[in-house]
């Protein structure tokens, strides 16, 4: 049975254009693996970024003049289908090291996988902190700026805009709690007299949208801090519009800015918040224009931030690898810790302590250009300065 | 000392009375039928003294002892067997497989882990096989058995706990008429041999009148009738709200 | 001899690898009473069933009105005109007595006055004074005759009729002949299957003996009550 | 707290109940006609939003108006509608005869299929449809404003309500609905077509899914998560209101809605578990629901295991294939054993069900709870206790199985679908423990670190290890349910009259039963953490009750060997598509749904049928 249908799903991995071998000379292998089945909004973009990025890379004589392969898989969307998968890659494909994953529980799970099989793993897209804190490893690397630095930088704006009253409103699980009890925290350290009001906590996918825009208005807030995204956060800012929420408030809006979760919110983006995001199309600099073209020349569409990732984290592998002259385990975490990259956002250094990248983020105002949301008034935060301190992070960190 | 003795027994559903001050007893070794129109109450009847339905009112004696509100495993054990309308088998075993469940269950070894039940009390089922006639059905899945045949089973199940009284709803519905004469007479011998007291309810007036000791007659929840066959045969009462006037229609050719 | 209404030849059916009926053959003819006499597990409700289409069956030849019944799903035979009341009557007791009737509601034949709730409430007076009574609040007695009247709601010209008097109080039992023969007037063919061989023996026509899945004897009743020796061996009466 | 906020969140609370209702009645006007407990419910529902989501504003563009808005709500609705009559056409209408059990695989094949069909229709990105003409605005009441198309939906479920009612109880359709509900065969006899009566039940039922997802439109953005999220709710609405019971889903839809509403005020992160409270207490209560009556699963008790002669070969046979296992890892590389060991493991999961369904005739839906119980068990001893493999196993059976004494004793009592629908409700409210028990389980990132000891660590000592746990195990089970306890609960399984005639006690059998199957269960779910390394909130589940379910009707519920069977097949499966393409579930979809018409009383038992035919 197994043998038919290995060759059933292997001739309909070839018609759907799973990118096939080069025939070329030893290539250097890395697996990669996502949940492009399930979350197909966030990852093929992705998937697209590090395609492009790869491309390049290749067409430029690879690295250590090997072509770059990578092995790319679904990883169901489950801890226990990724950690799997992420066998297969290293026993049978024989990969050199590992990439990808945007939940964040699967990237916990890669991330503890990396340390049992020593081998090292490049979180992407997870923003958990415990990636990179309380289950960080030698063998994990993280690129995005995880949760702890993207509040801090909403909390900055929280500090300016006088706000005292704070309403609170996350999705029910890890990424959501973790970041209100960041924000929780960090306001009450930074803006004297600060209080919270009102939390609202809906279960992932399934807000009472209705009554939790009463309860929150009952409390009376000056400021929301929102975590929603997705389904929820386009529910939650209908019925917030009609029923006058939003009104004569400050909105803290975490991610909200990027493309991935402004588009769909099509012309009811909600003016005036303030969010994390990624203005794609105002970015000057040279580079990240050239990025934009040649991404939408491949693939006819806008990038989105996931597009931005995967682009970077591939040239950054092939930075690491350059620099760590072969693709040795010991040799690339050599090659990683405290190394500094020159991306086309800007330098990034990826902090030997915790091995977090110093990647930043932007921060900016939401606004309708059009019939869809954009932001303006936005900046680009270097993600130094709102990393966790080095006590903090040796005080958590088990190593 | 009186076998059973249901002390005036009342049941209502939802203010219909279903059984009204019903009261009467069985003996040792006694034949007793219980009829009645369909819907006279008869099942309510069976099924407070089997422990399926708790009465409203009254007492049920077994051997002096009160089961009113005993459930059905405890009147098994107290010596109550019954078998049911539609025959209840257990249709994924074997014939003696279903006799040794009883079996098992009679001795309190339900719980065992890990003794194979197939090779527990297989002598004792086979005998009460033996003894209602259906040895050459032992080793055959219960759900091929001819009805008949189920019904046969289903006795020697009820047999198996060495119930003091039985309880038998319609024993013979569904059978042949040869089949009904030939179960009957089975219980009768069995009823006789073993001293059990037997009730039960019949449509078949031939069973009632050929099998039984006594009659009871039951109308909308009451006993209007009880005494030998040939005094509620020829009970006015009875003839007009059950038997019938043309009676002939009732298998006399 | 006229062509028979129904007719059934060489018939066999199994259930599961336990054959029923081996090769059966009978014929029922417009306006006849044919009972269908035998032991208990003789094969007289599976006879019913296949003929209906309720058991999977083989035949040679198994039409009705000149169709063929063979590989037809229960509901088109049924449309053809071949009522059915099961043994165990199958009310839907969730539906009232008006709501029961309306599910056998089948406009008739041309020409033949249909049956209406009215009518039947006739034939089954004690029916009459519940209609908006649940199937679930009737008797045995009552269940019975609900599933005949809801039968005749299709306006059938023959009804397969499995054992009406079984479980039912003598009373009814006479009753129930009384509705059988008005039945037979309206011109309705009966198969009628039956244990109660003085009942059956007292409205039909025709008696069909059947013996371990195959006919032993089909002829007019009176033969068959005169033949002592084949009554005491096939039923022992 | 003032009354203008009461009355608000009141008025909140009716509008999601009014959702809720038009979105579950569907599902329980098609269980109590055709008995199919259709997991694509949900499906069909999210469907009905893409298609309004994307079909609107088409319309609104031709002509801006309250006409074409609704029109297209409709047209959705239909279009949905229409769906359900394919899906019944081609695919239920071939498995009425099957097992209940096996219907509800083949709907669940049907959600696989769906989510991955939508993504490639209607696109990976959210939709956000347009708002109601006419209804953007506000309406202000007692100071307070309110979206006047939230009282829209409140006005709808009364009036869906209404439309349902005036179809079952005064239209000839209705009637023949109610009868086929009660006695198909019948209703055939009878001369109605009772194919097409289940293909307009299933229309109506599936119209009323895509008004109930189309109806949302102007709230929600169409998205991929729609599907699980409603089914899981709709569950409980029918189940609370009692199956087949539109009425009493109404209340109930009306109870959770309000329960909501005001329930986050109080507790904030009480969404999440709050319906599937209600649900156990509501059946502990009551065991059928609020208007519900007792539910029999016909035929059920024919479909179980049966007494089969002692075979001469098995033991030979046993011994042979325990021999090949056992030199597997001579031959096989790490990935291969690693995929095994998850496959006995798996094994044992789906066999630990088959004492309870297969024998016991106890539909579990919730058995993940076990799994993922024992699994925690192991990693909460790592974790907490510090304890290395050989001590934190140990604690994977004994936690199992005191929930499963906990959830068996509420269950016990129950029967058929509400028995499954309380062990699915044990299951969530456990899967909301560890989803929020941050501090002690982790939450939803879960436990890492959960490794075998040095020794154990070799892939090829592990899976000797799991191999010997699992197949003692599973022949202890075996041997279990060859003995009495097994046959008694057969016997109860085939006729609790009689069994209880005979003296045997059905709950505390029941109950046993629930405790071996939940600490064998937890045995795997212990091996399996040790097996990735991690535990975390999925383990518990609804999609690992599924598996289960699944394995063990792919291989067969009549058999012994079935469940052993049914995890290889459908791991392997997994293991060997999904990989490879992002349409894993399609395949894995069509591949359930054509093993289901193919092999209707699973692998193993259809083999078996084909042999003895």
């Amino acid at each position: 049975m197994a043998p038919m249908f290995r060759w059933l799903s292997l001739g309909l991995a070839l018609a759907l254009g799973v990118p096939a071998a080069q025939a070329q000379q030893a290539p250097i292998k890395i697996g990669e693996m996502n949940s492009y089945s399930k979350w197909a909004a966030f990852t093929v973009p992705y998937r697209n970024g590090w395609q492009l990025a790869l491309d390049e890379i290749n067409a430029k004589g690879g690295v250590l003049g090997r072509k770059l392969e990578i092995v790319s898989r679904e990883d169901g969307a489950t801890t226990g289908d990724a950690t799997r998968v992420a066998e297969e890659l290293v026993s049978r494909e024989g990969v050199s090291f590992l990439f990808g994953s945007f939940l964040s529980n699967v990237g916990v799970a890669m991330a503890d996988f990396a340390n049992q099989k020593k081998i090292v793993y490049i979180a992407a897209e997870p923003l958990t902190d415990a990636i990179t804190m309380a289950q960080g490893n030698r063998y994990t690397f993280r690129i995005r700026p995880n949760n702890y630095m993207q509040v801090g930088m909403l909390v900055e704006k929280a500090k300016a805009s006088g706000a005292k009253r704070w309403a609170i409103v996350a999705p029910n699980y890890e990424y959501g709690q973790s970041a209100a009890e960041v924000f929780k925290r960090l306001i009450k350290e930074r803006v004297p007299g600060a209080e919270i009001v009102a939390e609202q906590y809906p279960a992932l996918g399934k807000i009472e949208a209705g009554a939790t825009v009463s309860a929150i208005e009952q409390a009376k807030p000056d400021g929301i801090f929102n975590v929603l995204f997705g389904p929820d956060l386009t529910q939650f800012v209908r019925e917030g519009n009609t029923r006058g929420l939003f009104e004569k408030k400050t909105i803290l809006s975490l991610l909200t800015g990027e493309p991935e979760w402004l588009l769909p919110l099509k012309d009811e983006v909600p003016e005036g918040w303030t969010v994390t995001g990624y203005p794609w199309d105002e970015i000057a600099e040279p580079k990240h224009k050239a990025f934009v073209a040649a991404y939408r020349a491949k693939y006819n569409d806008t990038p989105r931030l996931g597009s931005l990732l995967g682009y970077m984290v591939v040239h950054m592998i092939r930075d690491t690898i350059e620099r760590a002259g072969s693709v040795d385990t010991d040799a690339l975490i050599k090659a990683l810790e405290n190394a500094k990259f020159d991306t086309i956002v800007g330098p990034v250094t990826m902090r030997g302590i915790d091995h977090q990248a110093s990647m930043g983020a932007w921060t900016g105002k939401l606004v309708l250009k059009g019939a869809a949301g954009g932001m303006i008034d936005w900046t680009y935060n270097d993600g130094t300065p709102f990393m966790p301190s080095e006590t903090e992070v040796k005080a958590v960190r088990k190593e | 000392m009186t076998l059973l003795s249901v002390e005036s027994i009342d049941k209502s559903f939802g203010g219909v009375a279903a059984a009204r001050d019903v009261g009467f007893s069985v003996e040792r070794g006694e034949m007793v039928a219980l009829i009645g129109p369909n819907g006279a109450g008869k099942s309510t009847v069976f099924n407070m003294i089997g422990g399926q339905l708790k009465p409203d009112r009254g007492r049920i004696l077994l051997d002096d002892a009160d089961i009113t509100t005993a459930s059905p495993q405890e009147r098994f054990r107290r010596g109550v067997g019954r078998t049911f309308q539609v025959a209840q088998t257990f249709l994924s075993m074997s014939g003696i497989e279903n006799v040794q469940m009883a079996l098992i269950s009679g001795h309190h070894q339900s719980r065992r882990l890990w003794q194979p039940a197939r090779t527990l009390y297989r002598e004792e089922a086979f005998a009460l096989l033996e003894c209602v006639g259906m040895v050459e059905a032992a080793d055959r899945p219960c759900s091929t058995l001819a009805y008949g045949d189920v019904k046969r089973l289903e006795l020697a199940i009820a047999l198996a706990g060495e119930p003091k009284l039985l309880l038998m709803d319609e024993p013979t519905a569904g059978m042949a008429l040869r089949e009904r004469a030939a179960l009957m007479d089975l219980v009768s011998t069995i009823a006789q041999d073993a001293k059990i007291g037997v009730l039960f309810t019949e449509h078949d007036m031939d069973v009632v009148f050929g099998h039984a000791d006594r009659v009871l007659v039951l109308l909308r929840g009451r006993i209007i009738a009880a005494g030998s066959p040939e005094d509620v045969r020829n009970d006015p009462q009875v003839r007009q709200a059950y038997l019938g006037d043309s009676h002939a229609l009732t298998r006399s050719v | 001899m006229t062509t028979p209404l129904l007719d059934v030849a060489k018939l066999s059916a199994s259930y599961g690898r336990a054959q029923v009926l081996f090769d059966l053959s009978l014929q029922l003819h417009k306006g006849e009473v044919l009972a269908l006499v035998g032991r208990n597990g003789a094969g007289k409700t599976t006879t019913l069933k296949a003929i209906m289409g309720l058991v999977s069956a083989r035949a040679e030849r198994l039409t009705f009105s000149g169709f063929s019944l063979i590989g037809l799903p229960t509901y088109r035979i049924a449309r053809l005109g071949l009522g059915y009341v099961p043994e165990d009557r199958r009310i839907f007791t969730d539906l009232t007595i008006e709501e029961n009737l309306e599910v056998g509601r089948r406009a008739g034949r041309p020409g033949r006055s249909p049956w209406t709730p009215e009518r039947l409430f006739k034939l089954f007076p004690n029916l009459a004074g519940m209609k908006g009574r649940r199937g679930n609040e009737m008797s045995g007695g009552e269940q019975q005759m609900l599933s005949i009247a809801r039968t005749l709601m299709g306006n059938p010209d023959a009804i397969l009729l499995d054992e009406p008097s079984e479980g039912i109080a003598p009373v009814i039992v006479e009753m129930m002949a009384e509705a059988i023969c008005a039945m037979k007037a309206e011109g309705v063919a009966i198969l009628l299957s039956e244990q109660n061989w003085a009942f059956a023996a007292g409205i039909s026509d025709k008696a069909c003996v059947i013996e371990r899945g195959a006919i032993r004897f089909q002829g007019p009743m009176a033969d068959f009550l005169a033949n002592h020796a084949l009554r005491a061996e096939t039923l022992g009466v | 707290m003032d009354l203008s906020f009461l009355v608000i969140q009141a008025l909140n609370g009716l509008s999601s109940a009014s959702s809720l209702f038009i979105a579950a009645c569907g599902l329980t006007l098609v269980f109590g006609v055709t008995r199919i407990v259709n997991f694509a419910h949900g499906s069909l529902y999210m469907i009905g939003a893409y298609t309004a989501a994307t079909l609107v504003p088409n319309l609104l563009e031709w002509s801006y108006g309250p006409v074409p808005f609704w029109l297209g709500i409709l047209i959705s609705a239909l279009i949905v509608g229409l769906l359900g009559v394919v899906m019944e056409v081609l695919l239920l209408r071939r498995i009425y005869g099957a097992p209940e059990l096996f219907q509800l695989l083949a709907t669940f094949g049907v959600v696989l299929v769906v989510q991955d069909l939508v993504v490639q229709i209607f696109g990976p990105q959210d939709i956000l449809g347009p708002r109601a003409p006419g209804l953007r605005a506000p309406v202000e009441i007692l100071g307070r404003r309110f979206p006047s198309y939230e009282l829209v939906l409140i006005a709808a479920g009364p009036l869906v309500l209404g439309f349902v009612w005036f179809i079952l109880k005064r239209t000839r359709f209705g009637v023949l609905v109610r009868a086929a509900t009660q006695d198909r065969e019948m209703v055939a006899a009878l001369g109605v077509n009772q194919a097409l009566l289940f293909t307009g039940t299933l229309f109506l039922g599936a119209f009323l899914a895509g008004l109930g997802g189309a109806l949302q439109v102007p709230r929600v953005a169409a998205n991929n998560g729609m599907d699980l999220s409603i089914i899981a709710e709709c569950f409980v609405v029918t189940v609370v209101g009692g199956m087949g019971s539109v009425p009493g889903a109404f209340l109930a839809a009306l109870i959770i809605g309000q329960l909501q509403a005001f329930g986050i005020l109080l507790f904030p992160k009480i969404t999440l578990v709050v319906v599937f409270l209600l649900m156990a207490i509501t059946l502990a209560i009551r065991p059928n629901g609020l208007f519900g009556r007792p539910e029999h699963f016909s035929g059920a008790h024919a479909i179980g295991i049966a007494s089969h002669a002692p075979g001469r070969f098995n033991a030979i046979a046993v011994s042979a294939l325990l021999v090949v296992l056992a030199a597997l890892p001579l031959v096989a590389d790490e990935y291969f054993l690693k995929v095994a060991t998850e496959i006995l493991i798996l094994a044992l999961f789906a066999f630990s069900l088959q004492l309870l369904i297969g024998v016991g005739g106890l539909v579990s839906f919730g058995h993940a709870a076990f799994f993922g119980l024992g699994a925690y068990g192991a990693a909460l001893g790592v974790k907490w206790l510090g304890a290395s493999m050989e001590g934190a196993l140990p604690l994977a059976p004994l936690l199992a199985a005191l929930g499963a004494m906990a959830v068996g004793a509420l269950v016990v009592r129950l029967s058929g679908i509400y028995l499954a629908m309380m062990t699915l409700a044990a299951a969530q409210i456990l899967y909301a423990v560890a989803f929020q028990w941050v501090e002690v389980t982790g939450g939803d990132n879960g436990l890492v670190g959960i490794w075998p000891s040095t020794w154990a660590a070799p892939r090829s000592v592990y899976y000797l290890v799991t191999l010997a746990l699992t197949a003692g195990t599973m022949l202890l089970l075996k041997r279990i349910i060859d003995a009495p306890f097994g046959y008694a609960l057969r016997a109860m399984r085939d006729s609790q009259a009689r069994a209880e005639a005979i003296g045997l006690e059905p709950r505390t059998h029941r109950w046993l039963a629930f405790t071996l199957a939940g600490a064998a269960a937890g045995l795997a779910g212990g091996l399996y953490a040790f097996s990735r390394g991690s535990v975390d909130p999925t383990l518990l589940g609804i999609p690992t009750s599924v598996d289960a379910l699944t394995m063990l009707l792919l291989g067969g519920i009549q058999t012994i060997t079935g469940p052993i069977a049914g995890a290889a097949v459908l791991h392997t499966l997994r293991d060997q598509i999904m990989p490879l393409t992002a349409f894993w579930r399609l395949f894995l979809g069509l591949s359930i749904i054509g093993m289901v018409l193919i092999f209707p009383r699973g692998l193993i038992g259809t083999l078996r049928y084909w042999r003895q035919a």
